[in-house]
């Protein structure tokens, strides 16, 4: 036989509850209890309200460029959901909202954003990365981090985020490699939101989806509805019980959409059109949910009013804590180099304010008899 | 004449290569319908098309190496990477193939690119978006490493560039992409690489600066009382030792201004070079100022880590001292 | 509807003439005509032959490490067979076959691996691009090389070739990706030859096929038998003929075996079994072409015999060519650095004989008067 | 005490700390039943088992991402980098990542990775197997460097560098790997990261080297009839200028040679200091013999390029007639 078929796949699309309220309850009920959906609704709203007023914090030259997360709040959320405790959550820019369902202080994130390391200190417990600058870097240490629980024998996990633009990245590409050839329990999650800045996401896959780059790697992979909170919880579900099974990668493409521009240094109106926007907000992950628990009569208008003045207090608490806190040592940026300080650089940071010959005082107080 | 401010200067000179030159195409991310973060290439897309101005997908390898191969075949590829903490993923093919392949072929394949890089602190930007790794390719042979401070040698430059026909690193100092405005001839004009610029010039010192630093070398020295004479060295591979080494063979003294970390850095180089040539004119060790031999800290501190006008004239002060 | 299909696709596997010996007509007839057959036959031969000279010279202290070709001929050979004469054809160091049938003097990949960079000195006229060492590296280049001639108008395609070890790089991933969504007309050539160095292909790949790298792209691809110069032929037609009309880049596994070690510094026998040499040795590209032209009665022993001793002459006269050069000029390997020579490296280049200090002649000469 | 060769001190190092520390595994390239392209990891693999050995896909920058996240979850990853010029890929992760991540998280989560790479010429290899890039790692804030030009100081320092709580490059000289032997002790000895060793002391000049050169630099010395102190620098960030400033302030007279190229590279930023901290000891302008600006050749001008006794020798004489 010339001509045989050396491979044959196909690749699914889940979605459970659609912009107009449909939902599927054959795969969406039990998926989420209503004391949880009302939990997770009420993250994504504090959420979208931190946006806000970082929006404005920015603007008012408080603080740093800063990144919305708007329109994308349920992915990350959903995934942080079914995550165990102690799984890596190794994370890009735009995953606020599964980050403060894990635990992590939302001061921290405005204190990166308001140029302070300190936002990056985090709790070892809440087995978090860093916001990742350096787009498409990070999945490779979500990489190592779940090798080295497969190494120990652990059951933990890790799950990375990234965007569409990040799969275009050499990274990219080696840590999908490294996670499937070398057995690597990784749940690969790219929030595809259809742009990088003004660059459209068919410059960085123009294949049909971006689920089908984890087909280069043998990996089992599965697009969602990235604005369906259920889909979501349903696909890392799959996800994560493959990699906890079979010790092995899983990759999910979420389709979303960056409702606001890319950070507050962007202006978006510049490349792209105002329909699309429309079109999207219209299929906002944070209406869907409230609609969807309105018909199931456990939400109405008075809890909307209570939340927003909850969320309202909690986002200028958190404001305060984040411009609150002392300014930084300027000794840190020194001492935090290395575990030891090496003697040269201590030197540098003990003359920088006295003298800038040589770094050495000596030199200084007997210019002529050194 | 036109009263520019650097980014368009850079925008002009881009303007009128890709008018003399067909084979001048621009790539990178955003460079298109944005027009760069920073609207370098701000309207060039519109003017050219989209053939000549070119979106591509996030890869700083990619763009290089794409780059690479659009210069082998004879075109004059202008790519950009958005800031220059990004050159990293494109350190490999910058290195092991932009600035070997003439030698390694022997002449039979060249590369006339010219990376433009936003380079620097100072702006409050975010991590990776404020260093200045300059250094690192002055040191890989085979490359050409420019960096201008002024809008009128930002043209003149960058069109040497364009023409070269060797591997060009452009760093645009981002700190003052807007700061300030110079006369800038609307007539397309070269400026030589490897030849400094004299800001000022003195007697009782000499500074050697590059790159933002150079305005705040320019403040110090005004404030100071000292006859200083200042050399912007513009190109740093190949770079004008020559006109180092007159200045200070005058003022026998030097103090050289960077904000990249000082060991290893370039600053390092200029310093052994003037030992090397100016030895027995020394009246005093030449001195750095530089950025420190840590990370670049996020905003809150980056003023903390830039030499600034205390640290230069405190410099000047102890060097005319010593 | 909750699960949909959002993509699918199967890969086709080509295969034309066997180890066996069985020829598919269907597709085989008419491919290559029996005159180009007896020719291409030639190259394989004195390419083979090649290598076990080249094997010696390196073992005899005239050469340094050589990388040998052996098993591999058919790849790069049908590739060459089929392109124009000014497609760029990008290569590693695997494809001596090919590059001697474009034209490629073969003293010049000796000298290459006698530590000679004239052995890259190629003439322009070839379109070929020099023997590249960084594995995965110069795929961007044929991406380049071929945007160049789209940029142009013109109809010159690029074909690249790489291993499997290649295709684990960031960079191939970023060459398949920009030629896909710019629509660049690349040939993506993966000579699939199951090992780099000691590592097996599946911890390059763990994917049933390496062709499926390419779907990640949305990218046309295919498997062959590679050491089939019928189906090699077969593939290669259809990608530049896709390339050429669409415009757009097409992927080809070539499935071959490397029969040496790695290179003239490596034994294989430290990895890898002998059962499976014997498996492949039986597979020779070379061998099958010869019996085919035998059945076809093209072919017979006295034939070879023959062949045998002109390749044997021809070998020599090559590695003639390549130890009779003259001694390289020391001063090339600074004034070739650049079009023009620094002043800097131009002292560096005139004082390295004469002085060291400070490079600066006019120093040494009067020393405290300088 | 066992004599060894720089690749069984090395392989003895590793032994023995897998064998103290199971938190100690190694990946790269061709590092397990091949034992590596050099046979550094000779039978490891064997001894430890493939998940403490592991071949990885051939990406340098996924050996080095990966080590990262290993080594954030405390284990204490060995990546090798086949050869020094095979880092660029990993350039990105090892200077934006590794160098960065204490600082950037002060001090939450940190890196304490060891890279081995071979590194340096004269062994006939091809283009891209003979190169020297340490001062691009040594500018790069928050990375240990290290290079090593002995088995007894491999041992010590490459058990220093497995210890260490940040980042270390651990050069390896590829050109003495087998090229003589040296008693090291079979017990475990850590020799810190910081200091030099004086190979042999001396009252004329001082002669500053690192890695394989050192070899020629001691050739050179035993044919000269000059008094001359050789430094091994073995450890490159942090460096060792206490050392190298009493032996200047001594002899008066110094010499660094490096087989990096010259221009940026770090025998500049070791001129400069020596200027800084001993200009009015100084009675010749300290010297460097380094390898030019250039791609190191292919192999059969590589003896051109490498400073050999010949340069070192007459670089001594002129600096010592100076
Ligand atoms: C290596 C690198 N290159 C470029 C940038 C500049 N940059 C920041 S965000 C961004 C776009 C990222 O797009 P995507 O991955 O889709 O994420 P999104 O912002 O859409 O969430 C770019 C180009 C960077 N941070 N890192
Ligand atoms: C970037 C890089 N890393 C490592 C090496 C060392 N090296 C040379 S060949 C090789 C294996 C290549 O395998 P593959 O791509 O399958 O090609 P093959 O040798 O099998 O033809 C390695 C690791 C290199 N040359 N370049
Ligand atoms: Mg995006
Ligand atoms: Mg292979």
């Amino acid at each position: 036989m010339p001509i045989t078929t050396a491979f044959q796949t196909e690749i699914q699309r889940v979605s459970i509850l659609d912009e107009h309220g449909q939902f599927d309850a054959e795969l969406g009920d039990g998926l989420i209890s209503n004391d949880d959906l009302v939990r997770l609704y009420e993250d994504m709203a504090l959420c979208r309200k931190l946006d806000e007023v970082a929006f404005k914090l920015q603007r008012s030259g408080r603080m740093g460029t800063y990144p919305q997360n708007m329109g994308q709040e349920a992915t990350s959320l959903g995934a942080a959901y079914v995550l165990n405790q102690d799984d890596w959550l190794v994370t890009c820019y735009r995953e606020n909202c599964g980050l403060f369902h894990r635990g992590l202080p939302p001061e921290k994130i405005l204190l990166h954003w308001m140029g302070d390391e300190r936002g990056n200190h985090i709790d070892p417990e809440l087995c978090v990365t860093p916001i990742a600058v350096p787009i498409g870097t990070q999945m490779l240490h979500a990489t190592g981090l779940a090798w080295a629980s497969k190494y120990r024998n652990e059951s933990r996990i890790a799950c990375t985020f990234f965007g569409d633009g990040a799969t275009s990245e050499g990274d990219f590409h080696e840590a999908m490699n490294f996670a499937a050839n070398l057995d690597i329990p990784v749940v690969f999650f790219c929030q595809n939101n259809h742009w990088a800045i003004s660059v459209p996401g068919h410059i960085q896959c123009s294949a049909p989806t971006v689920a089908q780059r984890a087909l280069a790697y043998g990996m089992d992979t599965i697009q969602c509805d990235g604005n369906d909170l259920f889909a979501v919880v349903h696909c890392m579900k799959t996800a994560t019980e493959h990699a906890r099974k079979e010790g092995r990668p899983f990759f999910i493409e979420g389709v979303t959409y960056r409702l606001g521009d890319h950070t507050t240094a962007d202006d978006a109106r510049r490349y792209r059109d105002q329909d699309e926007v429309d079109l999207w907000t219209e299929r906002d992950p944070i209406v869907r949910i409230r609609e969807h628990m309105k018909s199931l009569k456990i939400w109405d208008d008075s809890k909307e009013a209570q939340l927003a003045e909850r969320v309202e207090e909690e986002t200028s608490a958190i404001v305060q804590r984040a411009e609150g806190i002392e300014a930084p040592n300027d000794d840190d940026f020194f001492t935090s180099m290395y575990a030891d300080l090496p003697a040269d650089l201590r030197r540098q940071m003990d003359t920088r304010r006295t003298s800038s010959i040589g770094e050495d005082p000596s030199q200084i107080e007997n210019p002529q008899t050194a | 004449m036109a009263n520019l401010t650097l980014v368009q200067a850079i925008n002009l000179a881009l303007v009128q290569e890709m008018e003399k030159d067909d084979r001048v195409l621009l790539l990178g991310e955003d460079v298109g319908l944005n027009g760069g973060v920073f609207r370098v290439t701000e309207g060039l897309q519109k003017r050219f098309g989209d053939h000549r101005v070119v979106d591509t997908p996030l890869a700083e390898s990619g763009i290089i190496g794409t780059s690479i191969g659009l210069a082998m075949a004879g075109l004059r590829p202008v790519p950009e990477i958005q800031f220059e903490g990004f050159l990293g993923p494109a350190y490999d093919q910058l290195c092991s193939h932009a600035a070997r392949m003439r030698t390694r072929t022997r002449g039979g394949l060249t590369v006339p690119l010219t990376v433009r890089v936003p380079v620097g602190g100072g702006i409050h930007a975010p991590e990776l978006h404020s260093d200045s790794p300059e250094a690192i390719y002055i040191h890989q042979p085979g490359l050409k490493v420019v960096m201008p401070s002024s809008p009128y040698d930002a043209k003149g430059l960058l069109i040497a560039c364009l023409r070269d026909p060797d591997p060009c690193i452009f760093f645009e100092p981002k700190r003052i992409y807007r700061a300030f405005r110079e006369e800038v001839p609307e007539d397309e004009y070269v400026l030589p690489i490897g030849v400094a610029r004299t800001v000022c010039e003195g007697d009782d010192l000499t500074v050697v600066s590059w790159g933002a630093s150079v305005v705040q070398c320019m403040q110090a020295i005004e404030a100071s009382n000292r006859s200083v004479e200042l050399i912007d060295l513009r190109t740093l591979y190949p770079f004008d030792m020559d006109a180092v080494e007159r200045s200070v063979k005058k003022t026998g003294r030097c103090v050289i201004v960077h904000e990249a970390p000082k060991t290893a850095g370039f600053g390092g180089e200029i310093a052994a070079r003037i030992m090397e040539r100016c030895f027995l004119h020394l009246e005093a060790p030449v001195q750095r100022v530089a950025g420190f031999d840590t990370i670049m800290p996020y905003y809150k501190l980056e003023l903390e880590y830039l030499p600034d006008t205390e640290r230069i004239g405190k410099a000047i002060e102890e060097t005319v001292a010593y």
